[in-house]
């Protein structure tokens, strides 16, 4: 996965970047499904590898396929890149270990989704219980965003470029 | 059990910093939007990778299991894609009506027509 | 890209296994990996694979671009509906207990409901943009 | 359930509905229509939220009936109705002004997408002052974030595009630190509502990663706010947005944006923990800059609506000042200052659009002796203008001596001095417009007096109006912010 990141970031063909893109989403799709995510794994699979790299080859077929030239500058951005990164990396050294069954994440929210999910929202996969019942509200906004972003396309698209100013 | 979870975020911390690179550092308007789904991409790991747990399973319940992963982050997740993905495909209209409208879509070429055509 | 017989062929068996794969992805997405969202695309996905082989023109008699749109606002609208019906039959937006009789099944009744809407919606807008990246090289 | 009780929920839920039957209204006169009806709904359903938060105290709405912290909990509490109000205010007035407006920038057919995306920008600027859980937060953020970037680039020029990309891109890493610090506040306490948040950090041991939280929070929102340096994006898309538009955001989306920063510094880390690390420090010298530096490129502009968005930069300085000092009276005149600065550039930008369809754009060149054409649009820049600057007997006064008030109770005479001497360079500014509105012949002499249409001028003029009558009584602004402010600092820890 990281090798196709740094490949990513070297390569100037955009037809390579969208296919490596495709290859790292779908390698992202693995390592979530061994994370035991099962449902989130399909959907970046589905999603990352699928949907975005055939829209992005839709939008490259309508462009122009090659990146000019390497930007001027490439110090500043690294040194903010990477500044985000040491300041991520002070943050994570506190969190807590993934793999502590103790942690927040598993006892104080999420027990209850575990133990009464399957009684007070009747079904047994717990991701859809919360999706669709506990926090419906945020799937709610969710479909509103892939509404909104269908719009926003039809607006943008739908007029030819021949009645712009 | 510990050396994964730090690899786990070392990771994240390598990806998000890759993305954000190509983000920032790129001319190429598509280039952008895909470094910036990587860097997005990255926050997936964050939030996923505490929420396993050793010897759990995926929570949909069954008699023959009792330990789970976290479903809550899944669920945030599952809505951070779908945002991502929303954004992408708006962001990708915008450039193709970009190209149209400059032919090209570098974005300092762009600002070089802009300033010719003023 | 039409002219090619096998392909025609093998889409034609492929594009009913696809759909039903959605249908189940939709209606079985309680018991399993899978929901609305999921489905949606799955099922858009059968959409675009008819559309590539046997030319947009095609896709638009089968599935009309106004049609799609209207899904594209359908599907939001049912699960804004779900939330009001919780309102109007005495409890919280969005609160699917009062849609049943027992609590458990109005939970069943409003998650699968609600699941539609994310599936209609999704197809509809994956569609859509199919529709107009493909037809804006015309 | 009395319907009372619902309110919250259908603040937003209302604005939402009228997205997709906008759509599937498919005609412009009726999408037009529901939309407008349903943003005079929300501004009713906020004016009642807010009689509620005044008798009542909180108001809590569990969505789905799920308690929080398991389900997503509604919460208005003095400040989130103040915000309410301000933004369902704006969309009331910029709704009826968008009619002719749009018919000069979008082609027709596209005018029911366009009330679709004005009602889904709504919708999600109320969610997120509507919304105590910080997840949900997120995904109204980001409804309202795709809804504008659609809205500003359906702007008539193709700079509007580039405008509307930057945006997105900036847009978009604004709300992903955003979701990197609720991702870390989350892995820290375990749950999403913003209350049990708090609570749970009070108890946390480690403070590297909440520290960390809050940088990404403010990194974050800081962008999308457009505090100095990082407002790139601001002045493009509010330069070639359609007039309608960068009314209704300049008055909104960044105000929405402050209003989440403060709701994360005083009702989740708490103030204490926040202005230990030197936060206040920071942002004192981001605004001072954005007042001075802003305000300086802004008077060099040979384009209006540019030069307004700069000002807007400028002021959001203001705003990010008052926040810094750290006091009931500092954060007191950052609120006002939100609401009086939404008004007096929403106002603004509407007469503008109105200058601009008549006179074909907002060059400064094509505003030469708009008195002799426009007088009344003329005059009520100048009023905004006043107000921007910060005379008395504007709202813009009203903030800006709150401000001096909070500086001097700290005793900082420098940056009493500093807010007096930034107001010079609004003067500047200001007087670029009246120089030009006033003292220059126009362009075409035969040009005759003619101004915008009824339906824009109209609201345009009653918003300037509200804002010289909020200059010179300013009980229910000041007062709304002084008791909002109160219960964020007596709240916080």
């Amino acid at each position: 996965m990281a090798l196709a990141v740094v490949a990513l970031v070297r390569t100037r063909v955009l037809f390579a970047v969208v296919v490596l893109s495709g290859v790292y989403s779908f390698l992202m799709g693995v390592v979530l499904f061994a994370l035991d995510a099962v449902d989130v794994a399909m959907t970046e699979a589905a999603v990352g590898a699928g949907v975005s790299t055939v829209l992005l080859l839709g939008a490259l077929s309508l462009c122009r396929a090659r990146e000019a030239r390497p930007a001027a500058r490439p110090w500043v951005p690294l040194v903010v890149a990477i500044g985000t990164g040491l300041l991520l990396v002070y943050g994570t050294l506190g969190l807590p270990l993934p793999s502590d069954p103790h942690a927040p994440v598993h006892t104080h929210v999420v027990p209850r989704y575990l133990e009464q999910g399957p009684a007070e929202a009747g079904i047994p996969n717990i991701v859809a219980a919360v999706l669709a019942s506990y926090r419906g509200f945020d799937t709610l906004g969710e479909v509103t965003v892939v509404f909104t972003a269908g719009i926003g396309v039809i607006a943008l698209l739908r007029r030819k470029a021949k009645e712009e100013r | 059990m510990n050396q994964f979870g730090a690899l786990s975020y070392a990771i994240t911390v390598f990806l998000m910093v890759a993305g954000l690179y190509i983000v920032i550092a790129r001319n190429n308007l598509i280039k952008t939007l895909v470094g910036l789904s990587i860097f997005q991409t990255a926050v997936y790991l964050l939030y996923i990778a505490p929420a396993k747990l050793p010897g759990g399973t995926a929570p949909v319940i069954s008699a023959e299991f009792d330990a789970y992963s976290s479903p809550l982050p899944h669920v945030l997740i599952l809505t951070a894609i779908v945002v991502g993905v929303a954004t992408m495909a708006l962001g990708l209209a915008i450039v193709v009506r970009i190209y149209e409208a400059y032919g090209t879509i570098e974005e300092d070429e762009i600002l070089n027509r802009d300033r010719e055509a003023r | 890209m039409s002219d090619d017989l096998i392909l025609r062929v093998v889409t034609k068996i492929l594009i009913p296994f696809i759909v039903l794969f959605a249908l189940y992805v939709q209606f079985h997405g309680e018991y399993g990996p899978g929901g609305g969202f999921q489905a949606g695309v799955v099922a858009a996905a059968a959409f675009v694979l008819y559309g590539l082989v046997n030319g947009l023109d095609a896709l638009r008699r089968v599935a009309p671009e106004s049609v799609v749109e209207t899904m594209v606002g359908a599907g939001v609208l049912l699960y804004i509906a779900v939330g009001l019906a919780g309102i109007v039959l005495g409890g919280h937006y969005l609160d699917y207990s009062v849609l049943g009789g027992a609590p458990v099944d109005g939970q069943h009744r409003g998650i699968f409901w609600v699941e539609l809407g994310v599936g209609i919606t999704v197809s509809g807008v994956m569609l859509k943009v199919f529709y107009l990246f493909a037809g804006r090289r015309a | 359930m009395t319907l009372s009780a619902h309110f919250p929920v259908l603040q937003v839920v209302v604005p939402l509905v009228s997205a997709p039957l906008a759509v599937l209204a498919r005609r412009a006169t009726a999408a037009y229509a529901i939309v407008m009806f349903a943003s005079w709904i929300a501004f009713g359903l906020a004016i009642a939220l807010t009689m509620q938060v005044r008798s009542e105290g909180v108001v809590s709405y569990p969505i789905g009936n799920w308690p929080p912290p398991w389900g997503i909990e509604y919460r208005i509490d003095a400040l989130s109705s103040f915000v309410l109000l301000l933004v369902s205010a704006v969309a009331a007035v910029v709704l009826p002004y968008c009619r002719r407006s749009i018919e000069h920038e979008v082609p027709r057919e596209q005018h029911y997408l366009f009330y679709s995306m004005f009602a889904l920008c709504l919708a999600g600027l109320l969610g997120i002052a509507a919304t105590g859980d910080a997840f949900n937060a997120f995904v109204f953020i980001e409804i309202s974030a795709l809804a504008s970037y659609v809205l500003i680039a359906l702007g008539r020029d193709r700079k509007a595009l580039v405008a509307s990309y930057q945006y997105l891109i900036l847009g978009t890493i604004g709300a992903t630190f955003f979701v990197i610090g609720i991702g870390m506040l989350y892995l820290m306490t375990g749950t999403l509502n913003l209350a049990d948040m708090s609570e749970r950090l009070a108890a946390t041991s480690d403070l590297r990663p909440v520290l960390t939280a809050a940088a990404f929070i403010t990194v974050g929102m800081s962008l999308k706010l457009a505090l100095f340096p990082l407002h790139q994006w601001l002045p493009n898309a509010y330069t070639y947005a359609p007039s309608a538009v960068s009314a209704f955001i300049a008055a909104t989306g960044t105000k929405v944006s402050i209003y989440v920063l403060m709701r994360f510094y005083f009702s989740v880390f708490g103030a204490g923990l926040v202005f230990e690390l030197a936060v206040g420090e920071v942002l004192l010298v981001l605004s001072l800059a954005a007042m001075f530096i802003a305000s300086a490129i802004a008077v060099v502009q040979s384009d209006f609506k540019k030069l307004l968005a700069y000002s807007s930069v400028a002021q959001v300085g203001y705003i990010t000042l008052g926040l810094s000092l750290e006091s009931v009276s500092g954060l007191t005149a950052s609120i006002v200052h939100l609401v009086n600065h939404g008004m007096t550039k929403a106002g603004l930008f509407m007469l503008v659009g109105g200058a601009v369809l008549v006179t074909g754009g907002s060059g400064m060149d094509r505003l030469a002796g708009l008195r002799r054409t426009m007088p009344l649009t003329s005059f009520g820049i100048v009023l905004g203008g006043l107000g921007l600057i910060g005379i008395p007997g504007t709202a813009g006064f009203i903030s800006k001596w709150q401000l001096v008030l909070a500086a001097m109770e700290r005793q900082e005479w420098w940056l009493v001095f500093a807010i007096v001497a930034s107001s010079l360079l609004a003067v500047a500014y200001v007087w670029r417009f009246v120089e030009v509105a006033y003292f220059r012949e126009p362009s075409n002499p035969a040009d005759r007096r003619r101004e915008a249409p009824a339906t824009m001028l109209v609201p345009a003029v009653m918003v300037i109006a509200a804002s010289i009558y909020f200059g010179l009584d300013s009980s229910l602004t000041l007062g709304g912010a002084a008791t909002a402010a109160d219960f964020l600092l007596g709240t916080s820890r």
